[in-house]
């Protein structure tokens, strides 16, 4: 082995992220990426019916977050929840399944895009009306403070979520009941295709009102893994032994519009242009080479990735529409829809 | 049998159930260290801790939340909502949370929670903290809703939702929470979606839920004495899931309904009661379906207003003698 | 007469009232620069500039507290609330604010403002995006519904709704948004409180409201051609106030009513009505009443289960084939 | 006149806040006090039937808006808001009557103690469930600016609703919108039986969010009336001439119970005794004879409002039960309760 290469594994080594790590970051980050790019081919091919909003660009928040979280630890986000699910371990035909309506679906397609949910990977759905999810997490935290089990409860949500009373409410009920929960934001700058600037009385969103629940400030940068992974991993021990909830702010940007239904011809010219050039994905993969992981490593790493987006495409495409039966199942834990005797 | 306030009972049922089950969680605004701004749950937190019993800040999407999130994952809160009207500022996570959760998902997602609330009128305290809101929860698919008319019943049906698997709305009607009643001895679990038949009559079924079931039963003796009008009495107690054959049969023996509510005119359970009467009993109805409710206005707070807006025994008297015959 | 679609309709009546009074403001989440998530309200920014045509943060009870104290005050605000289902994060402003303050305060309080609200399902958006809430409007003392079926009822209906001194909930149903038809020239004024007869029959009433209206007409269509039962058809338009005489009347010449809601089956709309007509007409009825709605569950979202749950005029034909002839 | 006296009234003349409003800040906490001690008395006798919650205590903040406020500025306050009604001018007979419920109450009784309304005198309304007024207040706000009015609303609520949802997005709105528009906390230290500080994140629950909507942070001392006084009116102007809204939280005490139920046990011994000796009205009383304002001016004072208190309990009490006819009044704006043709 050159001593060259053998001197950057060495740097590898020494960093305080370790090489497996890395490399399970790179590949989750560009398995929601693709995955999310799939979504969009059958969106356009209109085998995805109903509405969906993408990550694209936001990716390294959502895999830096899967990485550190410890198994039973539990996720709750937003109708742009795909990332964040497949981030759990949820399989990826059991996402596209549930975008196209079809049987194999997470939720046999009663659910739909803004509702992943995989509850036996720590997926515990995701939520379409803003805010609501917020104090939902903070129950699961307390659920987990009161057994003592050290799980932690993740909640994300965007810029524009700050703005609702349920922030605040979830905010300061979690403080103090010192609950494990890690508040995330993921300032993207809009909301739908409002700038949050134009909305909002500070700068930022999350960050600038953690003060108002006595917590400290933090602003990560979201298109940087790494940094998102260190900041997860510190605050989630932190919440763990008992230190409370953390809010962090982190920076980013989707490449896409808000949902299916939007150009995003409102963004300012050259916006998106100079977010592509810090897209987290090409940041992190030169990082890595940065560091010495040889390329093929990562090519290895990318056409397995696109080989199972593939086979998990074919899967979803070849299942069957749901049955009508499951229209009333599961209203009611008897797994029936009866309101009468 | 002990005597027991219904106010009295709500602590019973909260304090069986917990005593029972360690997952088991109270939580709501002024519940712990005061009992209760009704006095309802004085006690429990000395019984069961701090941990268990606990009081929250002015949030209500922040108690609700919290109840669901711990309810997916383990734990069986209860949580109170001091007054029914304030249900409008959390309405969210009951209606669009807590209650689809389980069918959004397909059935992964469970949550089993009750949600306690004081409910009604008689207390002059005016439009924001008088309402009878319980329809507003029977609109809702994925939650169940109870309301208690005696003691026994409170404790009973709040040992139900407890062990329920499915979200349970229990509404306790305000004007009540002094009445005493038998309660009985050691473990009293009761059912949900079980109507009961209380008096029976040949001529008329009066369908009633909560303080209406004692003006109702009033109502049914001076019918009875006075005017020779003979009427079944029920009390609905669980409008979700409702017990229409209970209702379906009573009704069809005595070929007329009408159903008393506290709530305003419009689009509550009596209508949708009367309703399904008017479908499937339709042959056997031997007259109009009269339904007795308060006027569809926002309620006024001075006593004689108060007491004017509220079916009264006299009037549920006077409705019937006027219209069934 | 111009053809408009229902969605350019809404930005008609804005328009035309804005136009008209100064007084006039619009405010909702994305509504100016976007011109709405429905693109609804595209162009009134760039008529009416960013004083009367304001964006808002994501802060429902902010937007709707705000609309009703600029209303208390002078303005006639218009505020939209993006989906029907968002009420839910703000029903305590709309149900024990809006609805309750004039009467509060014995008139003294005015409170003319419009929400507007895209209302039902159709768009496979799942159960938080989908519901039709009107029932839960209706259910509240103090508040006028209206939910337009048409796009000349859609310029109509804004247009008195805004000129209304009292508080008004329009449900603009997200189905209908593309759906075009002829629209008044020049200033056009509706009324609240009326409802339709779109077509008259001989064996039965149907009472539709939105995108029911469409689907009743198309089944009384072919029920008439195919199994000879002529149908009135009744767009209801107006919840509250309520038309009763129009329905009581074509409910009395048929002798039948069928009621189709796209909400779910408990407390809605159509129990309310059927209710009113097993009491005051039942001495015309010939037969059972009956409610069509979508059945009582939270709603799917894959397009084959979306379709399965909401009325088709298949269904509307079908039950009221088996039970009424 | 000798010459001592002389020179005292100078030193009135010279403070910043002249004799003038220095007496009507007297009289009108006076006015407060006696009014709602007078209410609590009615009740014992039993002839206030529904709740109430009185200001005892706390008059200091709501005489000192009420003087310095415009007559067409708009008062926005809660359940516990006698006093903030009457601070607006509101007859005494019509708030006693209308805790009463009697005809000649300000709202013919429909309203009852937790909705007092007068709007002719700017008195806007009170609200009964935590935090809808906020928004409502800046609503109102909206409309002075909108019609460039230079009118004012001041909304007045408790700690405990610094915890609501509506708080934040009311304060967040208002700022975005730079709406003139005046929060004031009345932190009396209690919810309704529960510490506040045992419930929220931050000591200064208004306070110490201001930060949250990039809002000063601003502290007084609530039973002085002066120090009211003066930040009243200056963050009052500021609104005025665009500067937008501010929130002030008033540090306070109520002497009784939160409502008329509540015997108050949970209160830590001593507390109330603490905070009777700086009752707001004693040591305003204090100060004006310390400035010079003789002894026979105040008790004329005393004695003028004592007989006005006795003269609207009379009127009250004489006043009928209201029509039953009302209750089918007023729903709408025709007049009436019908909800069909
Ligand atoms: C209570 C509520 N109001 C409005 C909406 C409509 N809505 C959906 S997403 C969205 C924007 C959310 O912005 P942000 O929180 O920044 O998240 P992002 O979409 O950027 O990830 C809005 C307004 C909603 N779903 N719920
Ligand atoms: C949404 C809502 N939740 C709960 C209540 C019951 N409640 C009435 S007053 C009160 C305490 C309010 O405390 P604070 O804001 O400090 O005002 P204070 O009474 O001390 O003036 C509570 C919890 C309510 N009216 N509305
Ligand atoms: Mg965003
Ligand atoms: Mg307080």
């Amino acid at each position: 082995m050159d001593t060259k290469v053998k001197n950057k594994k060495d740097a590898v080594a020494k960093e305080d992220i370790g090489r497996d790590i890395r490399l399970e970051l790179f590949r989750l980050q560009l398995e929601l990426r693709l995955c999310e790019k799939r979504a969009y081919d059958l969106f356009l091919q209109n085998l995805i019916k109903g509405t969906s909003h993408l990550s694209l660009g936001q990716e390294a928040i959502a895999a830096a977050f899967g990485v550190a979280m410890r198994p039973d630890d539990w996720t709750f986000c937003t109708y742009r929840g795909h990332a964040h699910t497949l981030a759990r371990g949820a399989s990826m035909s059991g996402v596209l399944g549930e975008l196209m309506g079809r049987e194999c679906g997470l939720l046999g397609g009663k659910g739909g895009s803004m509702h992943l949910t995989d509850v036996a990977k720590g997926a515990m759905g995701s939520y379409a009306i803003i805010g609501a999810h917020l104090p939902v997490a903070a129950g699961a935290a307390w659920s987990a403070q009161y057994r003592g089990t050290e799980q932690v409860a993740v909640c994300f949500f965007g810029d524009g979520t700050t703005n609702i009373g349920a922030f605040h409410e979830a905010l300061n009920f979690s403080v103090v009941w010192k609950l494990p929960v890690i508040f995330v934001c993921e300032n993207n700058l809009y909301m739908e295709y409002t700038p949050i600037s134009s909305v909002t009385a500070v700068e930022h969103p999350a960050a600038d009102r953690a003060g108002a629940y006595n917590l400290e400030k933090i602003v990560v940068d979201g298109n940087d893994a790494d940094a998102v992974y260190r900041t997860a991993t510190k605050y989630m021990d932190r919440a763990r032994k008992g230190g409370g909830p953390a809010l962090i702010e982190c920076m980013t940007y989707r490449h896409s519009g808000h949902s299916r239904a939007d150009p995003a011809k409102y963004r300012p010219e050259g916006e998106l242009e100079k977010w592509l050039e810090r897209d987290p994905i090409k940041i992190y993969r030169e990082r890595l080479l940065g560091l010495g992981i040889v390329e093929a490593t990562l090519t290895d790493i990318e056409n397995e990735v696109m080989q199972q987006v593939n086979e998990a495409t074919e899967t979803a495409k070849a299942s069957a529409p749901p049955s009508l039966d499951g229209i009333h199942q599961h209203v009611w834990a008897d797994g029936g829809a009866a309101w009468r005797n | 049998m002990a005597e027991l306030t219904y106010r009295d009972a709500v602590a019973a049922g909260i304090a069986q159930e917990m005593a029972r089950d360690e997952r088991v969680v109270f939580l709501g605004e002024d519940v712990a260290h005061a009992g209760g701004v009704f006095k309802a749950t004085v006690g429990l937190l000395d019984k069961f801790g701090p941990k268990r019993v606990r009081d929250c800040p002015i949030s209500e999407q922040a108690i609700l939340g919290a109840a669901m999130g711990a309810a997916m994952t383990g734990l069986r809160p209860i949580a109170e909502i001091m007054f029914s009207d304030f249900l409008a500022v959390c309405w969210d996570i009951v209606a669009n949370e807590i209650a689809k959760s389980r069918y959004m998902t397909n059935g992964q997602v469970s949550v089993p929670l009750v949600i306690r609330t004081a409910n009604g009128a008689g207390s002059r305290f005016g439009a924001q903290h008088s309402q009878s809101v319980e329809n507003w929860a029977m609109m809702i698919p994925g939650i169940k809703v109870v309301a208690p008319a005696f003691p026994a019943d409170v404790k009973g049906l709040i040992a139900a939702a407890v062990r329920d698997d499915d979200p349970v709305l229990i509404f306790e009607q305000k004007s009540l929470y002094s009445l005493k009643g038998e309660v009985p001895d050691g473990e009293h679990v009761d059912e949900l979606g079980r109507a009961r038949v209380l008096r029976q009559g040949k001529d008329c079924t009066i369908v009633a839920l909560a303080l209406m079931v004692h003006r109702a039963l009033a109502a049914a003796d001076i019918l009875e004495r006075d005017h020779g009008i003979s009427c079944t009495v029920i009390d609905v107690r669980s409008l979700v899931p409702l017990d229409t054959v209970t209702i379906l049969a009573e009704v069809a023996r005595t070929g007329r309904l009408v159903t008393v509510e506290e709530n305003p005119r419009l689009c509550g359970w009596g209508a949708e009661i009367a309703s399904i009467i008017a479908d499937e009993c339709f042959w056997e109805l031997d007259g109009p379906i009269i339904r007795i409710t308060t006027p569809h206005i926002p309620l006024p707070s001075a006593d004689a207003l108060e007491d004017a807006t509220i079916p009264s025994v006299e009037r549920i008297v006077r409705e019937i003698r006027e219209k069934i015959d």
